[in-house]
Parts: C-alpha cells; sequence; structure tokens
C-alpha cells in the first residue's frame, strides 16, 4: 500500500517520526518530472496545464487579503482558468501570501509536497523576497527560495489584484514555454532544500518527504 | 420556514440584468489612484543625498550608493538612494521625509520577476518604466515630518539697536535652542562643506540631550573659536543644510553660540580639560588672528613651545579690530582666545616681524614656522581724486571704533563696497549718528555680504544705492567735505558665461557731497615683511599664498594660512587653515612617526 | 600706410612692442609671482601678434562687425606709474589701457579713410584690441573688484 | 467617573490591600501598584464588589535594568466607564504568579502567551506549557527584553546578498577631506 | 443590564464554568480528533481548530493559533515612533486603521498632542469607510460559510469600490498608512465626496438585495438559527464585545459609551439585538454595515474642506515621548480594540500591548460555544464570531 524504496541508499531516514510512525510512511525521495518525449505532445500539455491554474486555497499570510477580491466578480479570475482548491491534491498553483512564519513554514511545506506535479509557486510581495517588513522578526523567514522553489514573484506590498492577475498570465506564459521547473528544482536540490527547512522548523515531526 | 424564505434566494436572478462589476483588462483598465504608493522616483538633480529617506525607513530597505556624477558636487553627498524591494513596504515615509523633495513614488504597481535578486534599483539612475510617470504620491502641502520653519532668534528691535554697541543678536533660550536643534536631520553635509568640519550633527546632538559641555568639547576638536564663529561665522554649513531646502536651514550658527553661551568661561578648563604631549619643538606664529591662534592652539597640544607674534596691542586680529561689537562683543573674542593663551601659548605683543625681529631670526631660531598675517592693506580704487583727506578706508573706521578712537567721519556720508566690511562701516557709521548711503556697482543679490547683514543695516536706516560705480572723487567747499561723481550702471550679460557684468552708463551720471567717503571694496596682502628672495621662494601667486599639501610652502620650515593662503577669506577658513598647518607642521617634525603609522595602516 | 598689408604689419609690430615691453617690466618686477603674471601678458600679446599673422596669410579673418562688450573699466581709473614692486591691479590697469588706447587709434585711422576694404581692415583690428581689453577688463572685474 | 467615588474607592483599597503609585493617567484611567501577597483577592474585589467586570487585557512590561516583570491587569467598570491599571511586579528570575484563570474565561490564554513570551509561569493556569504562538522555539523568550530579534533573524534567517550602503558623512570624508576634519592622528 | 450584573457579582451562574472539559480516551475508538486549518478552505485566516468529535458532533474544541505571529511587540520595541506607523497597521490585515489610529493616539496622547479638527473628521471617515469594507467581506465570509456563494460575489466587489476611495483617499488599498502621528497625511482628492457618496448609495441598494437573498433564506435561516448561542451571562467573564455582545441586547458601543474623534458629533445610536445566535449576530451586523453609511454620509456632510490636517510635530527622527502609561480603545467592527502603551521618555516605544477582540472571541468563546455544534456548522460558527486571527496572536 505505502511505497517503499527498495534501494536502502536512496531512502529517506525519516529521523523525526517515532518508529510506529516510520512504518505508516513513505521514505521514499521524491521524483523529477520527465517531459514527454515528443515536443507537440509536451508543449499542448503545457497549454492545457496553463489553462487551468487552480490555487490551493492556503491563505499563508496577509498576502490572502486580496485573494478574495481577485476570485470574486471583479478581477474575476476564474475565467483565465484560475480556481480556487481546498485540497493540495487538486492544485497547481502555491501562492505564498507574503510573510511566512516559522509555524507557517511547516505547514506550506507540507502541502507544498502533497501537490500534484507539475506544480508550480507563486511569492506575492516584498517579505519572501527579502524578509520585507518583517525583516527582524524572530518568527518569519526572510528569504523563501532557500525553502521552496518559487516561480515567480510579484513584488510590492500589497500585490494589487490587477498585478496577481498580471503574474498568473506570466506564470501562463512561462508554463507555456516549459520554463517553469521549479519543481524539478527542489527534486534536484532535495537535501538542500531539506537542511534548510530543518534549520528553522525545530520540531519536525513530520516524515522528510510528505508524499 | 415560509414560501418567501424559499423563493428569496432566486432573486439573485433580477440582478442578471444590471452592469456587471468585472473589470474587463485588469491589467490595463486600472492604473493606481493619482496618489497611489507605488514604485519610487527620484529627482536625482535635485537630490542632495542626505540619507534621511536611509534613516527613517524602518524595514533598511535604502541603501545610500555612490553615483559618480554626483560625487563632489556642492552640498551633496554623492550618494543616492537605492531602493530593496525586497524590503520597501510602500509607506513613503521616505517620501514624507525627503528634504530635497526629489522623491516621490509614482502609480505603478506592476513588478513581476522569477529572480529574486531582480527587486532592486537606484531611482533615476536604473532605468524602469516608471521613472517618468507623472502620477503618484507625493508629499502635500501642509504635512511636514520635520518643522520646516527657524525658531525666531530674538533681536534688539532695530530703534535700539542703531544707537547702541550691544549686541544685537541676543541668542537662544533653552527651549528654543533644544527646538531649533530639534530640526536636524543629521545629515552629515554640513560637516563636508565646514571648512573646518566641525561635527555639526553631534554638536547639535548634544544640545537636544541638554549635555552643554559634550557640545563644547565636540566644537573644540576642530575650532579653538566656538564663541567667535558662533557669532560671525559665513556659515557655508547652513547655505547646503538641507533643511533649507524646503524650508529654513537649521541654524546651526546659532546653536553654536548657544553652547557656549552655556558653559561658563572658568569651567572650560575642567571641561576641555586637553592633555598637553612632550615635545622639545620650538613653533613661530605670525599673526595673532584666527589662523594663527588655531595653530598655536592645537600645535601647543602636542607639546610643542609656541610663540605667536602679534604687531597690535591685542590678540584676535580682524575679529578684534574688523569686527564691529555689535556683532562680536570684546568679552566673547576674549573668551575663546583666554582658553588658547591658557593652554600655554605665549604672545608677544606689539612686535612686527620685519621691524622688531626679522624673518630670518625666526626662521633660524624656530623648528617651524606657521605665517597667518591676513589681508590688512586696503584695495585702492584707483580712481581720480581718491587720496582726498575725507576720503577713508573702511579697515581703518572700524580699527578706530574698536580701539576705541573717534574716525571723524561727519554727519552724512558713503560707503563704497558691497561686502561684511563696507556692511559693517556703514552700520558702523549709523551708530555714530551719521546718515549713510551705501554704493555698489552691481546689484544687492550679488553682494558678497551675509544677507542678513544687507537685510540688518536697510533695517537700521542705511540706504543702499545699487548699480552706482563711482568714477571721481572732487574737492567740495570746504575742507571738512568731498564730493563723489557716480554713474548709474546697467547689468549686460557676459557672452561668456559668468554672472552679468556692470557697465557704466555715461549720460547718467551723478554727483553728491558728503561729510567723508568711506571705501571698503576690498583689502590685500602686506608682505613687506619678507625680503623678495623669500616671497620668490614661497613662490606667491597673484598676490597670494599657494600653499601645498598641509599648509606647507615651497620653503622647508614655512607653513601659511588664513586669509592670504585661501580663497574664501573668512574666519572658519583660517581656523582650518590653522589647524590643518598644525596637523602638517606634526607630520614635519615627526615624520618617522606618521609613515610608521600610514605603513600600519597598509 | 595705405595699403592693408603695411597695416597690418605696423598692427604686428604694435603687439610685438607691447610684448616686449611687458618683458621689460617683469625683468625689473621684484618678486617671482609679479614676474610671472607681466610675462603671461607678454604671452598674451605674443598670442595676439600671431592671430595678426594668420589675418595676413588669410589664415584668419577678422570680423570687423562684431560687437563686443565695453566695462568701460580702464576709461575712469587713474594712470599708474610702472614701478619694481608694481601691483596686479596696477598691472592690469596698465594692460587696459594699453588696449584701450590701440583701439582708439585703429577706430580714429578708421573714420578718416574712405569706406571699403581697408576701412573694414581697420574696424576689424579695432575690434580685436577691444576683445583684448575686455580680457583684462573682465580679469580686473573678477579678481580686483570683488568687494566693489 | 466621579472623581470623589473613586477617590474614596482607593482609599479604601490602600487601607485594605496597601496600594501604591497611583496615578491619574487621565479621567477614565487609573492606575496603581499593589504587592503580589494582595492582588489576587483585590483583582477579585475589584471585579465583585467594585463592579470592575471586564477584564481588557494582561499584559507584561520587562524592566529588565530594575530586574523585573511588572504584570498589568487592565479592568474596566462599564458602569463608570473607568479603567483601572492594576501592575503587580515580579522578580524576572523565574519568580512563579498567582493565576486569575477562574476569574475570567480568557485569562488563561494570557497567562499561556506570557509564559511563552515572558516564561512567567502562573501556578495552576491550564494548557499553561501548550504553544502558544512558537513551535519548537530553542531560544530564551522572545519577548525579554534581552533577546535581539534582529541578530537572531540575522543569523537563523539570513538576508538576501546584495545590498550595501555608505553613511553620508563618512562618505564625504573620505573622497573630499580624508586628511582633515576631527579625527587626530 | 441588571440581571447581567447580579450573575456576574454573584459568580454562580454556569457561564462562569470555564474549566476545561475533560481529555477523552481516543484509543476507545468512540472519538477522533480532527484537524480544521490552517490549510482548510474552512477556517477564518489561517489558524486551525484540534476538534474533537463524537460522530459528526463537536465534543471538544482547541483553537490553535500562532501561525501569523510576527511578533509585532517586539519589532515595536525596536523602531521609533514614526516607524511604527507603517508597522502597526499590518497586525490586522482587513482592518488595519483601527491599528493606525489607536497608535497614533496614544502616542499623542503621551507627547501631549492636539490634533486639528479637520484631521478629526478625516480619521473618523477614514474609521468608518474602513468599518464598512470590513463589515462587507463579513457578510460576503458568513455567505459563503453556509454554502451561498453569490452574496461573497456582490459584497466583495463593493468592498473593493470601498477600497478604490481608499486608495484616493490614502493611496492604498490595504496598507492605508493614512492616519499618522500628528494628524493625517493628505486632505481629501477633488471630487471625493461625489464618488463616496456614489458608492454609498450603490452599497446601500446591495444590502438591501442581500437581506433579501441571505437574510431570507430558508438555508441560512435553518443553519444559523440556534447555532452558537451567546449567553448573556458570559459577556463579562468571556470579555465578550461589540456587536457579538450587541447582538444579546448589550448596548455597549464605544462610539458612544466613551466617545473618541468625533463621534460624539454624529447622530447615530446603539443598535441592540435579541437573538443570541449566529442569525442574530449576522442581522446585527448587516444593521450596522448601514448604519456605518450613514454615519460616513454624516462625516461627508460636516467635513471640514480648509485647514490643517496636521499639529505642529516635532522632528520625528529623533522624537522622544515623555515617559507614560495610557490605554486607548476604539470600537472596530468586532468590539473593544485597544493599544495599551508605556513609554519612558526614550526614542522607542518600552512596551506596546494590542488587545483586539479575538483574542476572547476565537478562543475562550469559540472552544465553549464549539462543542454540541456539528462539524458542518463550524466554518459558520467561526464566521459568525467575526474573528481575525493576526489580532491574537500579533
Amino acid at each position: 500500500m505505502f511505497k517503499k524504496s527498495l534501494n536502502t541508499e536512496d531512502t529517506l531516514e525519516n529521523a523525526g517520526l517515532t518508529v510506529e510512525e516510520q512504518q505508516l510512511f513513505s521514505n521514499a525521495r521524491p521524483q523529477a518530472y520527465e517531459p514527454y518525449p515528443i515536443k507537440a505532445v509536451e508543449d499542448f500539455a503545457n497549454w492545457a496545464r496553463a489553462n487551468s491554474l487552480w490555487i490551493l486555497a492556503f491563505g499563508t499570510g496577509c498576502g490572502a487579503i486580496e485573494m478574495r477580491p481577485l476570485m470574486t466578480a471583479r478581477f474575476d479570475a476564474n475565467r483565465f482558468g484560475v480556481a480556487g482548491r481546498p485540497t493540495p491534491r487538486q492544485s497547481s498553483v502555491f501562492v505564498i501570501g507574503g510573510y511566512a512564519s516559522v509555524k507557517t513554514l511547516k505547514r506550506i511545506v507540507r502541502s507544498y509536497e502533497q501537490m500534484q506535479g507539475p506544480k508550480f509557486v507563486i511569492a506575492l510581495g516584498i517579505c519572501p523576497v527579502n524578509g520585507g517588513m518583517y525583516f527582524d522578526s524572530y518568527n518569519t523567514v526572510n528569504r523563501f527560495d532557500q525553502y521552496l522553489p518559487v516561480d515567480l514573484y510579484i513584488t510590492g506590498c500589497m500585490p494589487r489584484p490587477e498585478v496577481l492577475v498580471a503574474g498568473i498570465m506570466e506564470l501562463q506564459k512561462m508554463i507555456k514555454a516549459g520554463k517553469c521547473n521549479g519543481a524539478n528544482r527542489y527534486v534536484d536540490n532535495f537535501d538542500w532544500y531539506k537542511a534548510n527547512q530543518k534549520k528553522v522548523i525545530k520540531n519536525w515531526d513530520m516524515p522528510d518527504y510528505n508524499w | 420556514m415560509s414560501l418567501r424564505d424559499l423563493l428569496s434566494p432566486f432573486y439573485v436572478w433580477q440582478r442578471a440584468f444590471e452592469k456587471p462589476y468585472t473589470t474587463k483588462r485588469p491589467t490595463l483598465d486600472r492604473p493606481g489612484a493619482p496618489a497611489y504608493r507605488g514604485f519610487h522616483i527620484n529627482i536625482t538633480e535635485t537630490c542632495v543625498g542626505c540619507g534621511s529617506c536611509h534613516t527613517i525607513c524602518q524595514n533598511h530597505a535604502i541603501d545610500m550608493v555612490a553615483v559618480d556624477e554626483y560625487v563632489g558636487r556642492d552640498g551633496d553627498s554623492g550618494l543616492r538612494p537605492r531602493f530593496d524591494y525586497g524590503r520597501c513596504c510602500w509607506c513613503g515615509l521616505c517620501v514624507d521625509i525627503c528634504t530635497a523633495g526629489s522623491l516621490r513614488m509614482s502609480n505603478e504597481y506592476a513588478w513581476i520577476s522569477e529572480d529574486p535578486g531582480d527587486f532592486h534599483f537606484t531611482a533615476g539612475i536604473d532605468d524602469k518604466p516608471w521613472q517618468e510617470n507623472a502620477l503618484g504620491y507625493r508629499r502635500a502641502e501642509g504635512y511636514h515630518l520635520y518643522p520646516p520653519k527657524r525658531i525666531t532668534m530674538p533681536m534688539l528691535p532695530v530703534e535700539e539697536s542703531v544707537n547702541t554697541f550691544d549686541e544685537v543678536v541676543r541668542g537662544y533660550d533653552k527651549e528654543q535652542a533644544k527646538k531649533e536643534a530639534d530640526r536636524c536631520v543629521e545629515c552629515g553635509i554640513c560637516v563636508a562643506t565646514c571648512p573646518a568640519h566641525m561635527d555639526v550633527p553631534d554638536y547639535i546632538h548634544s544640545i537636544r540631550d541638554g549635555d552643554y559641555e559634550k557640545g563644547l568639547q565636540l566644537m573644540y576638536r576642530t575650532n579653538p573659536f566656538p564663541a567667535t564663529c558662533g557669532r560671525i561665522c559665513t556659515r557655508r554649513c547652513e547655505s547646503v543644510c538641507p533643511v533649507g531646502i524646503l524650508g529654513e536651514p537649521v541654524a546651526i550658527r546659532w546653536l553654536k553660540r548657544f553652547i557656549v553661551d552655556q558653559v561658563d568661561k572658568k569651567d572650560y578648563p575642567r571641561i576641555l580639560n586637553e592633555p598637553i604631549g612632550e615635545s622639545d619643538f620650538k613653533v613661530a606664529i605670525i599673526g595673532a588672528g584666527p589662523g594663527g591662534l588655531s595653530a598655536a592652539y592645537y600645535l601647543r597640544q602636542q607639546g610643542h613651545a609656541v610663540t605667536v607674534y602679534e604687531s597690535r596691542a591685542s590678540a584676535g586680529g580682524m575679529l578684534r579690530y574688523g569686527v564691529p561689537s555689535y556683532r562680536l562683543p570684546d568679552v566673547e573674542l576674549d573668551k575663546d582666545i583666554e582658553h588658547i593663551l591658557a593652554i600655554g601659548v605665549d604672545i608677544k605683543y606689539d612686535t612686527e616681524i620685519g621691524r622688531d625681529i626679522s624673518f630670518e631670526t625666526l626662521l633660524e631660531d624656530n623648528d617651524a614656522i606657521f605665517m597667518s598675517t591676513g589681508l590688512s592693506v586696503p584695495s585702492s580704487m584707483r580712481i581720480h581724486g581718491e587720496d582726498h583727506p575725507r576720503v577713508l578706508s573702511g579697515l581703518q573706521v572700524l580699527a578706530d571704533v574698536a580701539s576705541g578712537r573717534d574716525p571723524g567721519i561727519g554727519k552724512k556720508i558713503a560707503v563704497i563696497g558691497g561686502g561684511n566690511v563696507a556692511m559693517d562701516a556703514a552700520r558702523v557709521s549709523r551708530r555714530l549718528g551719521a546718515d549713510v548711503t551705501l554704493l555698489y556697482r552691481r546689484r544687492i543679490s550679488d553682494m558678497p555680504a551675509d544677507d542678513e547683514e544687507i537685510d540688518e543695516s536697510q533695517a537700521e536706516g542705511v540706504v543702499i544705492v545699487q548699480q552706482a560705480i563711482p568714477v571721481e572723487v572732487l574737492d567740495a567747499d570746504g575742507t571738512e567735505r568731498v564730493c563723489i561723481k557716480w554713474g548709474e550702471a546697467k547689468m549686460v550679460d557676459d557672452p561668456k558665461g559668468g554672472r552679468p557684468r556692470p557697465v557704466l552708463q555715461e549720460d547718467r551720471m551723478h554727483t553728491e557731497t558728503y561729510d567723508c567717503i568711506i571705501s571698503a571694496i576690498g583689502q590685500s596682502s602686506d608682505l613687506g615683511y619678507l625680503s623678495s628672495e623669500v616671497q620668490d621662494q614661497l613662490a606667491i601667486e597673484w598676490g597670494r599664498f599657494k600653499p601645498v599639501e598641509y599648509q606647507h610652502t615651497m620653503m622647508e620650515k614655512v607653513f601659511v594660512g588664513g586669509d592670504f593662503a585661501n580663497r574664501t577669506a573668512d574666519a572658519i577658513s583660517a581656523i582650518e587653515d590653522g589647524h590643518h598647518a598644525a596637523r602638517g607642521i606634526n607630520r614635519f617634525l615627526n615624520p618617522d612617526a606618521f609613515i610608521k603609522a600610514e605603513m600600519q595602516d597598509e | 600706410m595705405n595699403t592693408i598689408d603695411e597695416i597690418l604689419d605696423y598692427a604686428i609690430d604694435q603687439e610685438q612692442q607691447a610684448a616686449d615691453f611687458y618683458e621689460e617690466v617683469a625683468k625689473n618686477a621684484e618678486t617671482a609671482s609679479m614676474k610671472k603674471i607681466l610675462l603671461d601678458f607678454s604671452e598674451e600679446e605674443k598670442h595676439h601678434k600671431k592671430i595678426l599673422q594668420a589675418v595676413k596669410t588669410g589664415e584668419h579673418e577678422l570680423t570687423p562687425q562684431q560687437e563686443i562688450l565695453d566695462l568701460k573699466i580702464a576709461d575712469y581709473l587713474v594712470e599708474v606709474e610702472v614701478s619694481k614692486n608694481i601691483s596686479y591691479q596696477d598691472a592690469l590697469i596698465i594692460a587696459m589701457k594699453r588696449e584701450r588706447a590701440a583701439y582708439e587709434l585703429y577706430t580714429d585711422i578708421a573714420a578718416r579713410v574712405p569706406e571699403g576694404h581697408l576701412r573694414e581692415v581697420l574696424d576689424g583690428l579695432a575690434r580685436e584690441e577691444e576683445k583684448h581689453k575686455l580680457f583684462f577688463e573682465t580679469e580686473y572685474d573678477e579678481r580686483i573688484l570683488t568687494d566693489n | 467617573m466621579n472623581e470623589k467615588t473613586l477617590n474614596t474607592m482607593l482609599e479604601k483599597l490602600k487601607q485594605e490591600f496597601d496600594i501604591s503609585d497611583i496615578v491619574e493617567h487621565k479621567p477614565r484611567l487609573t492606575t496603581f501598584t499593589v504587592s503580589k501577597q494582595h492582588a489576587e483577592t483585590l483583582i477579585r474585589e475589584l471585579r465583585d464588589r467594585e463592579a470592575y467586570t471586564h477584564l481588557n487585557f494582561m499584559t507584561c512590561i520587562d524592566y529588565i535594568e530594575d530586574g523585573i516583570f511588572s504584570l498589568v491587569y487592565m479592568l474596566h467598570n462599564y458602569g463608570k466607564k473607568h479603567s483601572l491599571g492594576v501592575h503587580v511586579n515580579i522578580s524576572r528570575n523565574g519568580e512563579e504568579v498567582f493565576s486569575i484563570h477562574t476569574l475570567w474565561a480568557q485569562a488563561w490564554t494570557y497567562q499561556r502567551e506570557l509564559r511563552e513570551m515572558y516564561g512567567i509561569r502562573f501556578t495552576d493556569s491550564p494548557r499553561l506549557d501548550e504553544d502558544f504562538c512558537l513551535e519548537g522555539w530553542d531560544q530564551i523568550p522572545p519577548m525579554r527584553r534581552e533577546f535581539d530579534t534582529k541578530k537572531f533573524s540575522h543569523e537563523r534567517f539570513g538576508h538576501r546578498e546584495g545590498r550595501s550602503s555608505e553613511v553620508p558623512r563618512e562618505h564625504m570624508k573620505v573622497q573630499l577631506y580624508p586628511n582633515r576634519g576631527g579625527d587626530e592622528e | 443590564m441588571t440581571s447581567l450584573n447580579r450573575h456576574t457579582l454573584t459568580g454562580h451562574s454556569a457561564a462562569l464554568d470555564f474549566s476545561q472539559p475533560e481529555p477523552v480516551d481516543l484509543s476507545s475508538g468512540k472519538y477522533v480528533k480532527l484537524w480544521q486549518g490552517p490549510q482548510h478552505p474552512g477556517i477564518t485566516g489561517n489558524m486551525s481548530l484540534e476538534l474533537t468529535l463524537e460522530g459528526d458532533t463537536i465534543i471538544g474544541c482547541k483553537t490553535h493559533v500562532g501561525y501569523l505571529h510576527r511578533g509585532f511587540e517586539k519589532l515595536m520595541e525596536r523602531r521609533t515612533f514614526i516607524q511604527n506607523f507603517t508597522v502597526v497597521c499590518r497586525i490586522a490585515v482587513p482592518e488595519p486603521t483601527f491599528n493606525e489610529y489607536l497608535y497614533s493616539h496614544a502616542v499623542e496622547e503621551l507627547s501631549g498632542i492636539e490634533i486639528p479638527d479637520r484631521a478629526v473628521w478625516l480619521r473618523t471617515l477614514n474609521l468608518e469607510l474602513m468599518r464598512l469594507a470590513s463589515f462587507l467581506m463579513w457578510i460576503g465570509g458568513q455567505s459563503g460559510a453556509f454554502g451561498m456563494y453569490t452574496v461573497p460575489n456582490w459584497t466583495l466587489s463593493h468592498r473593493d469600490f470601498v477600497l478604490d476611495l481608499f486608495e484616493e483617499m490614502t493611496g492604498a488599498r490595504i496598507y492605508h498608512m493614512y492616519i499618522v502621528p500628528g494628524g493625517v497625511r493628505a486632505g481629501l482628492p477633488e471630487g471625493f465626496e461625489k464618488r463616496a457618496r456614489d458608492v454609498m448609495d450603490s452599497t446601500e441598494k446591495m444590502l438591501g438585495q442581500v437581506e433579501r437573498v441571505m437574510f431570507n433564506n430558508a438555508v441560512t435561516k435553518a443553519r444559523s438559527r440556534g447555532l452558537g448561542i451567546i449567553d448573556p451571562e458570559m459577556i463579562d467573564p468571556y470579555g465578550i464585545v461589540g456587536p457579538n455582545a450587541r447582538a444579546c441586547g448589550v448596548a455597549r458601543d464605544l462610539r458612544k459609551d466613551e466617545p473618541y474623534l468625533a463621534y460624539d458629533q454624529l447622530d447615530f445610536d446603539i443598535i441592540t439585538g435579541h437573538d443570541c445566535d449566529a442569525y442574530g449576530r449576522a442581522w446585527q451586523r448587516l444593521q450596522e454595515t448601514r448604519q456605518s453609511i450613514d454615519l460616513i454620509r454624516q462625516c461627508l456632510d460636516r467635513m471640514p474642506v480648509d485647514g490643517p490636517f496636521q499639529a505642529d510635530m516635532p522632528n520625528v527622527l529623533h522624537w522622544k515621548v515623555p515617559a507614560g502609561e495610557t490605554y486607548v480603545k476604539a470600537e472596530c467592527t468586532r468590539g473593544e480594540y485597544g493599544y495599551y502603551m508605556v513609554t519612558d521618555g526614550s526614542e522607542y516605544v518600552r512596551r506596546v500591548h494590542v488587545r483586539g477582540p479575538s483574542y476572547t472571541h476565537a478562543i475562550a468563546v469559540m472552544e465553549r460555544l464549539a462543542v454540541g455544534c456539528n462539524i458542518a456548522d463550524i466554518a459558520g460558527l467561526m464566521v459568525s464570531l467575526h474573528t481575525y486571527p493576526p489580532e491574537i496572536e500579533r
């Protein structure tokens, strides 16, 4: 029922879990996305992906406040193929709404890893870039790209719904061009990301890779 | 549950016929509001790089970075703000505090990038699409984060001041000084502009803290004449004070004076308590003006035996004999001089070099010499009749008054000139009861005299006739009177640039009779005490010294400073010359120590 | 003095004489700095001479119509004597007055010759001297008349 | 609030509970200090007898230089529209404090927060040791004044490189007059 | 009121039993522990509820907060007084201006600054617009929590029109940073009044439609009637304030009780309700939204057009506020919002404590009201208490 990698060399330790829990969780590493060998098929897939960006409804920070106008009548993001989804399993875009506190970062990592590939991350506002308003806070991370791969940054405080729309269109362009490979970056540098995450999340009581 | 309750949700259908809320093209159709706070715009030409934006930014989003094309501009730090959009929260406090009014925000809000390292730029230097944006946030009229207006200085009323040699400016009280000190933004641009590089923001800070003793210590680090400079400094610092760009500059001079006024003279030794070094060297100083005494003060601190030679009966030079006591009371000047003498500076009064002791002897007997004899010879107009006995020199009138002699000017006089000496002569004459007309060949706005001096002299009843070129002095009826012929001038633009020049209009001549004419058109140096060989060795150019590094001349032991060695010819420059020469003399006397120290640095 | 070349030769000679004059004064000047100033004046005159020579060979053209600013400073100053310890102010006065005299001379002659090329050359020379005068007057205005 | 009734009440409290440092900040706010042993009874009395029935908040001020924490209980009387700030000074070194969780329902939350942010322990306060805002916190309680949040943030979270700034005054000195100014050799 | 006081004084009411529920034996298999949030669409903001269920009935609830904790109170201790004014608005994202006002007011009170009349009116207008925007979002949220997504589309769009007004007035949509210690940052732009009145008219019309489709809606009624009943006796012991208390018939409103800004010059009455359940609270808020529109119109009528909008200020770069202590409060959409500030005469504030009404509404009250609820109603209950997690953890 659970994938257990046979190759012991290439498994994760899951040291944060109890022995009992270790039996329950997968210890496999994430796998990179391989594009379709035929370019036309891959292009078509990218076109389809770009036009059905489903956003995970997780308001991680203050940027979430502008998601509501974005999703309602005035800015109506649905017409761009954007929809909010309550579960990571159905979502392809994770919008980081500004700052991430350490406590939230843990949940962000968990939700992100549960998302199905191909998946994309948009970081809103100044805080994920360089700490922003909370550059000296003891509870918020300063450089979000240390912990998860970000495909697109939209700066400003706050970014308005208009620029969110522009960001989504930009993301669509990038996806169609096959340039959004944040998730693969995460796979390739998994150990580095994981080490960074563990450096700030001190009570690591979840699997190393939440699949 | 009624039927109405069941049907009410269907009421939403009614809205199907109303205009939808949806914005068709959100990214194009919706610019930010006219006063939207978006990305920054900086007019770099207007910006002076004071760094107030950097100071106020709570997110440390602003770096001050050097921009080559602005390095070395007057009153400009050469730095410009660079914004980190991984930090900026669009609060606009930087715009609110901007002293130059150069910073504002555009109503542009879209900046999307894949690279998180992209998000910084130097506004106005790096090319960004919003740089030309006309809309966006700017500080509203009537909204200030620091008081733009200066605290009014209490002054003697004109009706009183014109009758007395008492000081006109009364000085701030503690409350006023604190409020004025509060206006400083602590950028430090004034420090670079001050010839002596005084620690202006620091001593202003000490006023806010109420720690006047610390303020005094800070001032003496670079200037042993704070009481004097606090009254008569030409205050170039204030001309570059960024607070003055949109409001009135911080009254730096009055604040300096305030500190000195708060400290009693007899506490000076305790507060300053200068350590005196150990040295066997002897240094002679010619001229006990601000330059000479400043050098003496800093040289003495190194432990050298310092002797000052002064041709007159009192020390102070132009400060005593050229500045009237309603601007600088003798007691205040003495406060400064006495402290310099108190640390062990020896002074020989009534001793003229070349008459009482030769320059060559001095050179032989001392390890180094600092010369600062200033500009003591009044310039001549070189017009016909100038040698008329009723044509007096401004310097002489001022010296007479300072020494308590009657200059004998009469009741109706004319002053020629537009500098501070002319103003002083005019105002002194008013105090002696004369009606004063001042003739100046250019416009009032061209006058080299201090604006305050011009305003105050006019308030005191000095009639200023501008664009008046004297062409001839004529005899009048009686030996006690004199005639002057002058012509009106028109200002003509110089095709080669430079300021407009006055051109005499020969068909518009006037002749007027006065009791005397006071000529105050400038001074030059008297180097009669130097032999021509020495003058040659010193490489004097254009009638003035041109010292090399550290005020050193081409002669091994000789250093110069003061009015005859700089182009600004004011007290503060002389003080710095003296201080700098003291540094130079130290290096000259102890070359090993400095070479060692420099090698260690590298 | 009838031909243009003759007039130009005379003018060139005048400039040379002026240069010689300053050199002579410089020789007697007491201080090195004053010497240098006077030699600079001399150089200036030699430069004028070169311009006139260029006019003669046709490499340079005179500009008789040009309006030259007259500051009228020289007009009302007293005559000063040449001496060993001559000041910079006096040296400038001498220079201004000499240029003024030359200007007046050419203007005078020009008024007496009939209109034509010759008159144009004389006018051009007058303008040239006027320029020189302006040079010294500007210097005087800048450096001597500072507070006045 | 009527000044006379306020004074009467304060006078009474002074006698009963030995309150001190009474300051009337504005007509609707008075604060005073009371010792720890009287505080619990005093607060209960204020609630039940003087109708200060509303707990606006409860917090703590760190006076590190005096070595004390000053607990503040802000109580409000809706009828008289008057607030009382009760200060209770305790030692910074782990002194345990009475709990008021039986007086107000939200009190234990405040106490939990103060435990986390200052490290103050409240006797028998429920769920005191549960995490409130922080999770996996391994430093001294962050609201204590000796905790340097900027330094901590810099060390743990880092900052994006590529930033450097000049101070105008120093920059001008280096550029324009390196050998001059007040710094003597 | 009288009955309320009697109970709180005697202290024998059931409302005064705040003991924590007994932990249940999870291993029995009878109960399920379920986390709702932080990543969950049915949660207000970024927080989570730890629910213990028996079937689909909640028998225990624990609120977990801190996901938005940024340590504002710490950050404010190391920023100057002017710098803090840009920080405080971030404490409550949907309603930043109350923070701006209270922070500024506390600083002004401690440093003895009197703000000019025009600033008073501009601030009042600003706060009322904010109240309107916040209520509009809340109505959308409440309707969405009961499964009707049409109303959010209306109210959030109208909230956006109010945000447009903010954008014009203050230069920003969300973080206005308009109310600055000493006054406000600018006067009203030209034509603002007309546009504001238009928005008020259309919003009022829209509220009528909302009333019809939401408040008369059989589903809304069925789901919200009887949900989360607040016993009036709980009000003081639980520190319940604002519309949550007023819906229970308790006439307490700081705008009236302890008037601040221009509220003593405005004509309005405290609105109270009598249904203590979620429906009653929603109805209460709808009426207060309408009242807010009325107050905005009054502000626009009486706004002075000329005059200074900022008091004489010291240089803010080294502004020292005299030592002192104060507690200032204002009526925000959720009740008493307060700033407790202690200064020590330096350039930095000694201590700021921000008191948000959600502190008790989202924890003590929520944990009690959730017990006995159906799991499906928990989102509706949460919204009906109108809580903002960031003001709890700050």
